[in-house]
């Protein structure tokens, strides 16, 4: 039985250097804050790791050792102890008493460390008068809209959420139809979005930067392809986005921008897609008043690009099966000014 | 009353050996006849000795273990590479739904029902189990529900909405067909069956423990079906009214999960995890009954802190139901709940440490001899203390909503429910394999088995806590290649190959020992406990003279003139009852022998829950079916015992000891 | 010669009441099993009455003046009628346990007649509620509760007539006996079980 | 050694015999059931075509408008595939509010325009027909809906739209959604036989 204690060692010892090494990096992942929410939690988050990894070699250790008491005689020529040596028991009791305490103990320091982690995510959650955005979760993207008192500048996009650096943004989460999960790791942990609920959160990022995030709520058919995009920027750089998205459509400049519109506007894209400035009205699919602006199309699925688009058009359902966007049979002209046009709404 | 007290002194008697030994065969031949079991198809539908029903559940249920193992590969192989075709979004989704439901209700729950089924009358010491025809009404709507289940899958009518079907996506406007419905219908009857289980054994262990089996000598594995059993009890009728509403809803336009009529989706959460969490336990406990015997037998002493060890099972069966809401952190519920619930699943942790430790104690101060069962307990230790730390972690409300719904919850619940209950179901199968088949399973192939399941298991799963903290959610069907998820995933695949090579090795040693192992005789291993003490495998009356119980290890410490129980008719179905606390005889308790009315009464459950699925009138047709068949099983021969005793031509009244064997003087 | 100890059990009875019998275990544990199933049933007509500002929901037709709520009529008369046939279950319980078998049989019939009337006025009961099953979650979940007690008491009822068929026609042994007082617990649960769901259904909305 | 093995086997001969035809019942079992459920499911019913063939719908019946029911040179009536799939009524139940029918239709009970859930049927009761009033329009407001809806979302439309009097098989027409209930889910509905009616005044 040597190999069971050499074994298990190594494993140990490879498994917990695995962990170690590899958590680091990306723009999608938890142990990678660059906001004051997933640093607090990635703070909480080493201190479990250190302190369960040590408690867990210190009982492997113990284990081990009880088994460094071993006979080769068959099973049945063992006499079996029924009444052990009192002084020994008394002695094993104890040691399991302290053990017991001990565990008690650091459940304790895990119980205050997380509640007061968890207070300081939800505190002053009402007066953070930063930037407020709705977001309504849709099978298979994510509707965000900005919020402001004054009407006029209020917008909505789709799947992408600018936010200017070192704000906090205060998210109101809603679902259309079932309930998703808003999660961006870097930033800050998950909250559901719940038909017939409101659910709010807020998060900060303190970096400039591009940060993924993914549904986490399993929602249907396309859950594996219902990303989002949370873009950074400093305030500056916002403010001039979210003035430019306020804006109405730019109208078409080429006669082939012309008729790609009217493509639009007498195809099947009118009956789900808006796009402000033009008859095109209907919110059932993302608002398109400025989809050139974005990086990625399909809820972060594929990179915005003349070619993607057009696939995108005439067969969505080869990235996405099922996803609620039909196949377009376009005469290759129509689609060509279609996506010109599409490609002009910066 | 007045004739106990006569009963219950132990009585010393005179008799002659020859007498002795013509009297012990003739009441064997008499037990024979009299239990005896009807075979072939009939038997099928009409046995119900507790050792072949529970036989049924264990193969049933591990069957549905491969089957849901060929699913897990099944995902392995989709998730290997990034933007991998190899299964459609559809089918990727009812596999993997079909997978979870089937390793919770198909698989670990029957079968620890199962081991429970088969051990709490032997080491209880009892002829047969309290409720014989309900245990054979449990196990068939038990089967008909995973047949249910799997006819839908084969039909493309798999439920897709994950094990635990949160509305609204499970509800009428999202999941179109009946996929869900055969889901939700699936649950109502094992439900059934594991409820069916629980009442019976805790009848069995309660009243039908040998004389002297006080509470306080009662074995750690009948204790944990107990607290189990009563888990059970009050966990399901939650998820019994989770799913009736869901039903209820898809197919009767109820308003339960219906916001826009005040419905809540949010209740069905609590309702599911209400039950949910529990069925955690309910799977996990009965492995604790399974470790505690095979390390007391191979470390050769008696167990380290029974009383701790007890307390420990049923405070954890009590902390189980106040730790539901930790499922459901990410919801809108207030600060102060949340931390209630914080501090429930954190202090569930400390009796699974006093376990812990009180088995390293026993552990340390033995004698030890670690064949495979051993081996199995000690990977449970390993895998199983790994998954209860990150338990702690998913149970402190902040770090939840960094991973839960990702597969770092995917890789704690495995190294829970794999390392807490298949690690030790192994071990047990190894270790039991002899009592129910004569036969020892070959130690050699079972190390093989060990290692590469361990191995196999800790490469599949332990990449998948990393990936979790990576950001990939569970239940994707594929992801970007962009994303950097694809190596661990590719680690975790491979090692999911050698997992399954682990359970096929298993699989051959089975069949081989089946017919070629060696033959084990009745105590292999020289262990303790009561089942040890008759034949392998036993007779259908387990015992011929129930023991006489004198101390928490009865085989161990059996003295040279234990007393034995006589008296009980050879030539009826019965067992003694005895009292609730200190087993003091009471009854003589008439056992029902073999009636097809159980399972009638099954398949009658079966057409008005099924066929309820495509219209409502089939509840009505079913429940007259059912009070029909119930009618029969009350009045079809209640007293079958009396009439085998009028077969074997004994008038039924003739009980008790043989006359030479009458009380003499002391 | 040789000695051996035992235990001589042959004298031991067959049957006896209460605690003694495994089968008064399975009869409670299953009671057991549907009480709480009734409790997390009442959570949930709770849990679901936070989402209505008005609790039952108005209706339009009735002028608002006058409130949706359950009438009280044949509630009331079921509550009664409920409460009376205890009286005959407990005479047939007592004689059961004394063996006297004609009031046993005549307890039954009588318990048994009481238990066919509540089953046509829960008939009733539900055409008193101003809400259908699919009207809304509120008179989803009161139909729940209705039918699922009305389950148990159709059951309630089955077993009372089999078992009087039973002592009317075969012997009153201590089985038997054993099983009369057993069914005798499980009709005073439907009635207790009753009472709470009746203040429950009927009283709670009335006071706001 | 090998003795020793085939003195076990002999031991257990007994047993055998009564093991396998256990198992040869149980499979019996299984298989039986089995069958069953195969004839009460249908595969059908839970297709879900995401990517759309070209539609069944000839346009011949498209084009001519449908006032003259039975006049000669009335096509074969077509099967729609989505009548049997549970998952296109479902969609087409989805549509149907999203395409703002109910803006005239009311969910069927019928306001501007003429309801959908009774027996009457103006312009006939065929898929092929409904088909053609959504991409053809109708006089007095009924609008074209021609390359504005794609062929297998019409398709689904259609299914839906005879799903509200019942036309369709209980186990496939759609259950409620999660919204008031406007009237009882179209699978709960009983079917009217359909007869003709005249069109509305001019």
């Amino acid at each position: 039985m040597i190999e069971t204690r050499n074994t298990t060692l190594k494993i140990c010892a490879a498994l917990s250097f695995v962990l170690c090494c590899t958590s680091c990096g990306g723009i999608h992942n938890a142990l990678n804050p660059t906001g004051p929410q997933a640093q607090n939690l990635s703070r909480l988050w080493w201190l479990f790791f250190i302190v369960c990894s040590v408690v867990f070699v210190l009982v492997m250790i113990a284990l081990l050792l009880s088994l460094r008491n071993r006979t080769g005689e068959p099973q049945v020529a063992t006499a079996p102890v029924i009444e052990p040596p009192a002084e020994q028991e008394r002695k094993r009791r104890n040691v399991v008493i302290s053990a017991v305490t001990i565990t008690v103990i650091i459940l304790f320091v895990f119980l205050i460390a997380s509640y007061s982690a968890g207070r300081s995510m939800t505190a002053e959650l009402e007066h953070k008068n930063g930037l407020n955005i709705e977001l309504t979760g849709h099978q298979w993207w994510w509707e965000v809209r900005y919020d402001d008192v004054d009407a006029s500048n209020i917008f909505t996009t789709a799947n992408e959420i600018h936010i200017p650096v070192g704000v906090p943004v205060t998210f109101s989460l809603k679902a259309a139809d079932v309930i998703h999960s808003f999660w961006v790791p870097n930033l800050a942990g998950k909250k559901d979005l719940i038909p017939g609920k409101i659910n709010t959160i807020w998060l900060q990022a303190d970096k400039p930067g591009v940060y993924r995030g993914q549904c986490a709520e399993y929602c249907g058919l396309q859950h594996a392809r219902m990303a989002l995009w949370i873009v950074a920027e400093p305030q500056e750089q916002f403010n001039a986005w979210r003035q430019n998205q306020t804006q109405t459509s730019v109208t078409p400049a080429s006669d082939s921008q012309k008729r790609g519109q009217q493509v639009f506007l007498t195809s099947t894209c009118v009956m789900c897609h808006a796009i402000n400035g033009t008859p095109a009205g209907s919110n059932i699919g993302p608002n398109l008043t400025h989809v050139a602006s974005r990086n990625m199309i399909a809820a972060a699925t594929v990179v915005n690009t003349r070619e993607h688009l057009a696939q995108w058009i005439i067969d969505s359902q080869q990235y996405k099966p099922g996803n609620k966007m039909p196949q377009n049979n376009l005469s290759d002209a129509d689609l060509q000014s279609l996506v010109e046009y599409l490609q002009s709404l910066k | 009353m007045s004739h106990e007290e006569a009963q219950r002194k132990p009585q010393r008697i005179e008799i002659d050996q020859e007498e002795l030994e013509a009297t012990m065969r003739r009441e064997r031949e008499e037990l024979e006849r009299t239990w005896a079991r009807p075979t072939g198809l009939r038997g099928w539908f009409t046995d119900t000795d507790h050792k072949s029903i529970a036989k049924r559940y264990i193969v049933t249920a591990f069957v549905f273990f491969i089957f849901g193992g060929i699913e897990a590969a099944l995902m392995r192989i989709q998730l290997m590479r990034p933007d991998s075709h190899f299964l459609s979004p559809d089918q990727y989704n009812q596999i993997f739904t079909v997978h979870g439901t089937t390793m919770m209700f198909l698989f670990a729950v029957p079968i620890m029902t199962a081991m429970g089924i088969y051990f709490v009358p032997l080491m209880v010491g009892a002829r047969d189990v309290a409720f014989p025809r309900v245990n054979l009404y449990g196990y068939f709507v038990y089967l008909i529900g995973g047949i249910l289940l799997y006819t839908g899958f084969l039909l493309n009518t798999g439920p897709d909405a994950g094990w635990f079907a949160y509305v609204p996506l499970s509800g009428p406007a999202y999941s179109p067909g009946k996929r869900v419905d055969i889901w939700a219908q699936m649950i109502t009857f094992t439900e059934i069956s594991a409820l069916a289980g629980a009442v019976v054994v805790i009848g069995t262990a309660f009243k039908m423990r040998a004389p002297g089996m006080t509470l306080n000598r009662l074995p750690l594995f009948v204790w944990a079906q107990v607290v189990t059993s009563f888990m059970i009890i009050f966990a399901m009728p939650s998820v019994m009214l989770a799913s009736g509403f869901l039903a209820s809803d898809r197919l009767i336009d109820t308003h339960f999960f219906n916001p826009a009529e005040g419905g809540d989706a949010i209740l069905y959460q609590h309702l599911f995890w209400f039950f949910g969490h529990p069925e955690v336990y309910i799977i996990f406990i009965p492995a604790l009954g399974f470790i505690s015997p095979i390390i007391v037998t191979f470390a050769r002493r008696k167990l380290f802190g029974y009383v701790a060890l007890v307390l420990s099972l049923i405070s954890t069966g009590f902390i189980g139901f106040g730790l539901w809401v930790h499922h459901m952190f990410a919801t809108p519920i207030p600060q102060m709940g949340q931390s209630l619930f914080t501090a429930a699943s954190m202090m569930i942790a400390i009796p699974s440490g006093v376990q812990i430790f009180c088995w390293i104690a026993t552990l340390w101060g033995g004698k030890l001899n670690i064949k495979t069962p051993l081996l199995f307990v000690l990977g449970f230790f390993a895998i199983f203390i790994l998954g209860g730390l990150t338990g702690v972690m998913l149970a402190s409300v902040p770090l939840d909503l960094q991973i839960h719904d990702t597969f770092f919850v995917v890789a704690h619940l495995h190294y829970v429910l794999i390392g807490g209950s298949v690690f030790p179901l192994f071990g047990a199968f190894y270790y039991w394999f002899p009592k129910w088949t004569g036969r020892m399973l070959s130690e050699r192939a079972g190390r093989w088995n060990f290692w590469l399941m361990f191995i196999g298991f800790n490469l599949v799963f332990f990449p998948m806590h990393q990936l979790g903290l990576n950001g990939m959610p569970r239940r994707v069907y594929t992801y970007l290649p962009e994303t950097g998820w694809g190596t661990l995933n590719m680690i975790a695949s491979l090692g999911a190959f050698i997992l399954a090579g682990g359970v096929l090795v298993f699989v051959i040693n089975v069949i081989w020992a089946r017919y070629a192992g060696a033959v084990a005789g009745d105590n292999p291993w020289a262990a303790d406990s009561l089942e040890w003490a008759t034949t392998s495998p036993p007779p259908n009356y387990n015992f011929h003279n129930l023991p006489v119980v004198q101390g928490r290890y009865p085989i161990w410490q059996a003295t040279a003139d234990a007393p034995v129980v006589r008296g009980l008719s050879t030539t009826k179905r019965e067992t003694l009852v005895t009292s609730v606390m200190d087993a003091q005889p009471e009854l003589r308790f008439d056992i029902p022998g073999p009636s097809i009315w159980p399972s009638l009464v099954a398949l009658s459950t079966a057409v008005m829950f099924i066929a309820g699925i495509f219209t409502p009138w089939a509840i009505l047709i079913g429940a007259i079916l059912a009070g029909i068949a119930l009618t029969c099983w009350f009045f079809g021969d209640p007293n079958y015992e009396n009439k085998t005793a009028r077969e074997t031509g004994e008038r039924s009244e003739h009980v008790g000891p043989a006359p030479e064997l009458r009380p003499k003087e002391v | 010669m040789s000695t051996q100890v035992v235990i001589d059990v042959s004298e031991l009875p067959h049957h006896e009441f209460d605690t003694y019998d495994p089968v008064w275990w399975g009869n409670n544990l299953l009671l057991t099993i549907e009480t709480s199933m009734f409790g997390i049933l009442i959570a949930t007509y709770f849990y679901l009455r936070q989402n209505f500002p008005e609790w039952p929901p108005p209706v339009a037709q009735l002028t608002a003046t006058l409130k949706p709520l359950p009438q009280l009529g044949y509630g009331t008369a079921n509550t009664i009628l409920l409460l009376v046939s205890c009286i005959p279950m407990v005479l047939t319980d007592i004689s059961a346990r004394r063996g006297n078998r004609g009031v046993s049989q005549i307890g039954l019939v009588v318990g048994v007649m009481c238990a066919l009337g509540a089953l046509v006025l829960r008939g009733f009961e539900f055409s008193a509620m101003y809400f259908r099953w699919d009207s809304n979650a509120y008179g989803s979940v009161v139909w729940f509760m209705l039918g699922m007690h009305m389950m148990h008491l159709a059951i309630l009822t089955v077993e009372a007539i089999l078992l009087a068929v039973w002592i009317f026609t075969r012997e009153y042994d201590m089985k038997h006996r054993v099983d009369i007082v057993t069914i005798a617990i499980y009709w005073y649960w439907v009635t207790a079980i009753w009472l709470v769901l009746y203040a429950i259904i009927y009283f709670t909305p009335r006071l706001g | 050694m090998f003795k020793k093995k085939f003195h076990a086997k002999t031991q257990r001969h007994k047993e055998k015999p009564f093991e396998t035809r256990q198992r040869l019942a149980s499979l019996r079992l299984c298989v039986s059931i089995f069958l069953c459920f195969l004839c009460l499911t249908s595969c059908k019913r839970e297709q879900r075509q995401f990517s759309s063939p070209p539609s069944t719908f000839k346009s011949y019946d498209v084009t001519m408008s449908d006032i003259h029911p039975g006049s000669p040179g009335m096509p074969q009536p077509v099967q729609n595939p989505s009548d049997q799939r549970a998952f296109d009524t479902n969609e087409g139940k989805r549509l149907f509010t999203q395409y703002n029918c109910s803006g005239c239709h009311f969910n069927g009970g019928g306001g501007i325009g003429p309801p959908l859930m009774d027996e009457k049927w103006i312009y006939g009761e065929n898929p092929e027909n409904i088909y053609s009033t959504i991409v053809e329009g109708r006089p007095n407001g009924m609008p074209s809906f021609r390359q504005k809806i794609p062929d297998n979302q019409v398709q689904q439309l259609v299914a839906y739209v005879r799903s509200m009097s019942g036309q369709l098989r209980k186990d496939v027409a759609p259950t409620r959604n999660d919204s008031m209930n406007a009237r009882r889910s179209e699978q709960r509905t009983e079917r009217e036989t359909p007869r003709r009616s005249s069109p509305p005044p001019q």
